[in-house]
């Protein structure tokens, strides 16, 4: 079964995150019966303007977006649009022009999921929720981080005994977290623990802190989106936590509801089950938005194969929402 | 051929780059109308001198009196804007560029048209062409570019280009050195035309026979100072070169009173 | 040979690059489905628009001597003013006044202040200071860059004013009004490279700055014009961007320098300075798109993408090299 | 003026980055927390030990006259094959063989050899074809990133193999193996470049091509060699990174060209070629990790990192132009 | 001074530039010890030959004989290998490095420590100082870096540099035209010098006497071809100047059967 042609517009490769959403969501729409072509934006926002031109002229059944920008995209969504080309939004949520579906983790959210599972930590070893945070952010210039940091800050501010120091690693660079941790070690060898915005970020933090004679533990490591290097450190014990961005979920929905969506058919409000988690529909300002929950991933259900990070898409066919 | 008040006056000219010194405090004068030949061995500082006098670069200490006014000439443009042509011993060429467009540097031939400049390219193609005939200089082409000249095709650019531009001291470092036989018999008629306007001229030269034949006074300058200050009929080139070279031929003084050496001898030693 | 010939042939090679372009787009259009329709040929005269246009700002700061890694960030700092100050959502202040026409008017003319500013910056540092153009304009890269982010807290204005953003919409003859503005840009700037004194001063000093010096022309002024009219040209590429995003984001822009630079040198400007037409960028920045937009319609593997377009941009650059060698070889 | 006091003063011009870096060093430790204190400086030591490397390299291809972009994707890339081949997780293979100690010396030499076929690829398109290097590096920075993406599908490798790992965590007096790795490199190159006919001709091929030519001196094959130790020296660089992350990331090391370049003209080399000497390279590495740090430490708004280190760095570059005037007024 | 089979045998050569024909096929020859002088107009094509003898370009057609074998050099290493040292007259000076640098620029003396040639710079200074010395030349110091030296000073290190390598012939394009008298003089004594040690010289110059005192044999070219190949002693100035020029004075022949003009006349045309 041949229903056309589908552009996904992915806005980078350099992350693990992006890398594997290619392969889900070429597989999951090809399991429904749409070709899926991919373009990378290379993270650059006048790549993507582009991109979305170029895509709209060959009249595809829909285009998937996630945008290198949150919002810089808005005026090409309207484009394709009055083009007759649904957009679906993925991964990266736009609430600035309305959009024909979107399926997301929410960023704040996560953010709001790291501060809960931080407060747990800073309880378990400090008896109460105070201690010392290095939160590493990817880029100060990147909104996606910036959301989660806010999502985390404002559920951290209700505890006045945290200290959180926030440093940028610039462009999302592993050794410049490295070096971060390095010298943060020193100025303030209380720290309880470090959350980095990214699992890669992670490694090089690891790193860091086994060159300073640290034992797996001695310095409590989150990061978040669930990359498996993020998983395998879990497993090493290095990181307590990893906040998991719904991967193969939020691709599954895409493939899920493409058919209406390329059909411009109306989507019922509601909740949905999405590869087993409960996730709902709501009509927004910005079109119908699907969220799925993010999870904490911890020692005790690393291996669950739910979790992207595993690397193992789920086989059984996707049925489209009827 | 001079006047009263001359043109140039250089005082205690001294020019010191780090430890080395250069010029050690050189008076000289350039009157309206006079040819001034500067001689001097290699690294006397004649180079530098006439590099002072341009404008490119100042003087460590001394006074330059242009026109009877203390002047300082912070860069070439406030020197050409005084009357002041030079002519470099490096040549100053751009070799991305055509000749036209090097003879006319910085004084292009412009139309207004909505008050914007443009250039004339056909008016200064033939300018150059009428001036490079006079020199008897052949270029294959004066919209080749300057790169894909003969070091002797280029220096006729440059030392043909001053005329046209009129001034009132014109200052010729070694502007033979490339020139071919014909056209360095031209460049000394015309400087001696130029001179013969009104004009101061400097011209620095190796070669005795051109001094002598183009100069109304010899300026000698030994590592960094004035060694002897001549008027041509009353020296001789052999004297001369015994002031650049410090010899040992000690009766060619500053005073000017040549003595009369055998002429045979003098054109052995000058042909070199 | 006889003259008429090499005349032909000295005429191809001057502009070999106007012939690459028109052979790529044969070869796109014939092999790429869906490459040849209008749509696409206006796609790519648009998308040309702003590299384009900071190009000529840099292929003229280039001819000149020196070097501009700048005008991706000038152009970025630009976007986000006018976004800024005149979209109303997000990081927008959404500041409007009346008559409506005055809107374009007063944010083009902000746009381009900035721009001229951080011109004036770079030629202050290497003019008057004295660094060198590649370090003093590489700092800006990152500091300007750094201040979009400083400015904006890293967050995009959107919903440019639509008394503005209606510049992004127009078009004649079927293409947008953005690519008529490059191409006046190109006819204006070919003519002062061409046909005027600064066009000339900026060939001589990129030749020879001393011997310029030397001739009485004001060498430093005139490279300092040059930035001048390099970071006014990216503020206009970063206005012209600005309305196409209906706002701006802390990374537009991010790589296009990469993208100015191969334009110039696939346009046979010479980075060693003195050389080179405007009208030969301009192809050069076609040909850049008509690349992009063949990679996008091409259907590669979105891993490959970029190694062949790095390798696909290197061809096109090699081509022009061979130039010399073909002018050597016919003639 | 006395020539000993000339030969002095002289002395501290030559050295003034030298000079520099003591006196930041000294504000730093008096105004920023926790800045003074042994394992700061070994840390500013360490960090400057990827960029220091693959700086020698750069100023070896710029005091030859060229350009070498490149520098951090080839970093990059011969991080991903250490990592792909020697980590056991994520892309990781894991291979392992014994005895043990052959793992470090295989992994360096691949390492290596990445970093050198990449150098003589630019050493090839810059010399064999004429290419400008600005644009054939620029060109190999965007494919070979291109590249690491292509290899490694854009995900990482962890869990570099213990054998290899273990010299990321040994120190001596304190002080860690790998920054000692940095400082082996400095002295090697240092003494090439003064002291040998190869340094001697590096530079006298960055001043005149043509002379050197002339003189007999095979000038292409200086500058391919150039091209190639730059590659090298990065691969080199890319070996240690992974060892310090223990893998690689594909983004690994971006931004370091920034880093590279401003450490190269602190440290007194010129963009124009011909002109630099190695030690003050290795001076200029360590001021710019210095700020680094001291920024790290700082407490400062992330907003503003990028715009502050912008600005110091500028103002490291200007106190070394200041080098010129100083010497002019003072001798 | 010459025997019998030439040295250096150049037969037809021609070279063109897009459409400038620089040379029309030049036949030329030199003999072991011989010191010929290449005369000519500016353009007339003389540093075009030089060049191509050197290696630094091919010649269009043409063939070069070097020690009586077909050669073709592809590169001045290998006509430098081949025994041809050349001194161009657009001078071949790196000037970010000093004088030393430069004067053994590429044949450093250098010993090796394991396997590695470091560099002997002492050594190498005390030759550069002794050459400096017999060329009359002062240099503030060796170790200053060539761009702050004097035109006549970069000259006299690249005229002076060539005779410590010895070989076969060599080519001197205009290597006086910055030296001063004292300079010029040394200069002509080392080529005599060096060609009464057997080796051929070619050298350029616009300079008359030069030419008659220092040539065995004067070849003029005229428009990229050979208007006149004479000995000097059957030629006088005034003939080799109408060849130059072309001028019309048609009894200065390629045969080389000098008339005898007047020496006065003579001697005042060839001052020039
Ligand atoms: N690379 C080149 N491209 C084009 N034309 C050239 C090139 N080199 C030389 N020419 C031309 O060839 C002719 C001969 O030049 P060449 O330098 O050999 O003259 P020359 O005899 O040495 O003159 P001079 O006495 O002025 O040094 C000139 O007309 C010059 O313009
Ligand atoms: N920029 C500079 N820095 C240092 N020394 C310099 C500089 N310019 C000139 N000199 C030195 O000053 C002295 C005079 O140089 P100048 O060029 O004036 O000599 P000149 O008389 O023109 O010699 P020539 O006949 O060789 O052209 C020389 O010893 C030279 O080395
Ligand atoms: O995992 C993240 C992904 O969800 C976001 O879109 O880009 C940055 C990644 O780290
Ligand atoms: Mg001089
Ligand atoms: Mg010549």
């Amino acid at each position: 079964q041949d229903k056309g042609k589908i552009y996904y517009m992915v806005p980078t490769l350099l992350d693990e995150f992006q890398t594997e959403s290619v392969s889900a969501i070429e597989s999951f729409m090809g399991q429904v019966g749409y070709e899926v072509e991919t373009l990378n934006a290379d993270n650059k926002t006048d790549v993507q303007q582009g991109q979305m031109d170029t895509a709209i002229l060959t009249n595809p059944k829909a285009i998937i977006l996630a945008a290198v920008d949150f919002n810089a995209l808005a005026p090409y969504i309207d484009k394709a649009r009055e083009a007759g080309v649904p957009v679906m939004i993925f991964d990266r949520q736009i609430t600035s022009t309305e959009s024909d579906f979107t399926s997301v983790a929410g960023t704040v959210e996560i953010g709001h999921v790291a501060a809960g599972e931080i407060q747990r930590l800073l309880e378990e070893k400090n008896g109460e929720v105070k201690g010392k945070v290095l939160q590493v952010l990817g880029d100060p210039g990147d909104p996606y981080t910036l959301d989660i940091q806010k999502g985390f800050e404002e559920l951290m501010a209700d505890y006045p005994d945290v200290e959180i120091i926030t440093k940028p690693a610039m462009q999302w660079e592993a050794s410049n977290a490295g070096s971060i941790v390095a010298d943060q070690l020193l100025a303030n060898p209380d720290i309880d623990l470090i959350f980095v915005h990214a699992a890669h970020l992670a490694v090089a933090a690891v790193a860091s802190l086994e060159s300073a004679g640290k034992q797996p533990g001695d310095v409590m490591l989150v990061s978040s989106n669930g990359a498996p290097v993020g998983l395998d450190l879990i497993r090493q014990g290095w990181e307590q936590v990893e906040v998991e961005q719904p991967l193969y979920a939020q691709a599954a929905a895409l493939a899920m509801f493409a058919d209406k969506v390329a059909n411009g058919e109306e989507l019922e409000p509601g909740m949905y089950e999405v590869l087993g988690l409960e996730s709902e529909l709501t009509i927004e300002d910005w079109g119908p938005d699907l969220k799925i929950p993010g999870a904490a991933i911890t020692p005790e259900n690393v291996d669950e194969a739910r979790f992207w990070g595993n690397l193992k898409a789920p086989e059984g066919p996707i049925e489209p929402v009827k | 051929m001079t006047d009263g008040e001359p043109l140039l006056k250089l005082e205690r000219i001294k020019k010191h780059f780090g430890a080395i010194e250069a010029l050690r405090g050189v008076d000289m004068t350039v009157s309206r109308g006079e040819v001034v030949a500067l001689l001097g061995d290699n690294g006397a500082g004649k180079s530098t001198l006439v590099k002072i006098i341009a404008g490119t670069y100042p003087p460590s200490s001394g006074r330059l009196m242009f026109e009877g006014e203390e002047r300082y000439f912070a860069s070439p443009k406030e020197a050409k804007a005084a009357g002041i042509e030079t002519v470099y011993q490096d040549l100053s060429l751009c070799t991305n560029a055509d000749v036209v467009a090097n003879f006319f540097m910085g004084r292009e031939i412009t139309k207004r048209y909505l008050g914007i400049p443009v250039l004339q390219e056909r008016e200064m193609e033939k300018v150059v062409a009428e001036a490079m005939r006079n020199a008897g200089t052949k270029i294959p082409s004066l919209r080749v570019n300057v790169e894909n000249l003969s070091g002797g095709q280029r220096q006729a650019i440059e030392l043909n280009r001053f005329v046209h531009w009129g001034g009132k001291l014109v200052v010729l470092d070694e502007p033979f050195a490339a020139l071919g036989v014909e056209q360095t018999r031209r460049g000394l008629e015309m400087i001696r035309r130029v001179a013969a306007g009104g004009i101061g001229v400097i011209v620095i030269t190796h070669i005795m026979e051109q001094a002598f034949q183009v100069a109304d006074r010899l300026v000698v300058i030994r590592q960094g100072a004035v060694a002897g200050d001549l008027k041509r009929e009353e020296t001789t080139p052999e004297k001369v070169i015994d002031l650049i070279t410090g010899g040992t031929l000690s009766d060619a003084g500053t005073d000017g009173d040549g003595g009369n050496s055998d002429p045979a001898y003098q054109r052995e030693k000058t042909r070199l | 040979m006889s003259p008429a010939r090499r005349a032909t042939i000295e005429f191809l090679l001057d502009n070999l690059v106007w012939l690459m372009l028109i052979v790529v787009l044969a070869v796109f259009s014939a092999t790429i489905p869906n490459y040849f329709q209008f749509g696409i040929f206006a796609n790519i005269f648009e998308q040309s628009t702003f590299v384009g246009v900071m190009a000529i700002g840099l292929a003229i700061v280039i001819i000149a001597g020196n070097l501009d890694l700048s005008v991706e960030s000038t152009a970025a700092l630009s976007a986000m003013v006018t976004g800024m100050l005149f979209a109303s959502s997000g990081v927008g202040m959404g500041i409007s006044f009346s008559p409506a026409w005055l809107m374009p008017v007063v944010s083009l003319l902000i746009a381009l202040a900035v721009g001229g500013i951080i011109g004036f910056l770079n030629g202050f540092f290497v003019i008057r200071v004295g660094m060198s153009a590649f370090i003093v304009t590489l700092a800006s890269f990152i500091w300007v860059r750094g201040l979009v982010v400083a400015i904006s807290g890293g967050r995009s204005a959107q919903n440019l004013a639509p008394s503005i953003r209606i510049i992004g919409m127009e078009d004649i003859l079927g293409v947008p009004l953005l690519a008529w503005i490059s191409v006046l840009c190109f006819a204006i700037f070919a003519f002062v490279m061409a046909k005027t004194t600064f066009g000339r001063y900026i060939t001589l000093v990129g030749g020879n700055k001393d011997a310029t010096f030397r001739a009485g022309i004001n060498s430093d002024r005139i490279l300092w014009s040059s930035f001048i009219v390099a970071g006014v040209l990216a503020g206009l590429a970063g206005w012209l961007l600005a309305i196409r995003t209906s706002g701006a984001t802390a990374n537009l822009g991010v790589g296009m320098l990469f993208n100015a630079f191969a334009a110039v040198v696939i346009g046979g400007v010479s980075l060693k300075g003195g050389i080179g037409k405007l009208p030969g960028v301009y192809a050069g920045v076609l040909l850049l798109y008509s690349i992009h937009t063949a990679i996008n319609l091409m259907g590669l593997p979105a891993h490959f993408t970029q190694m062949i377009l790095g390798g696909l941009v290197l061809a096109a650059v090699l081509l022009d090299t061979f130039k010399l060698r073909l002018r050597e070889k016919l003639l």
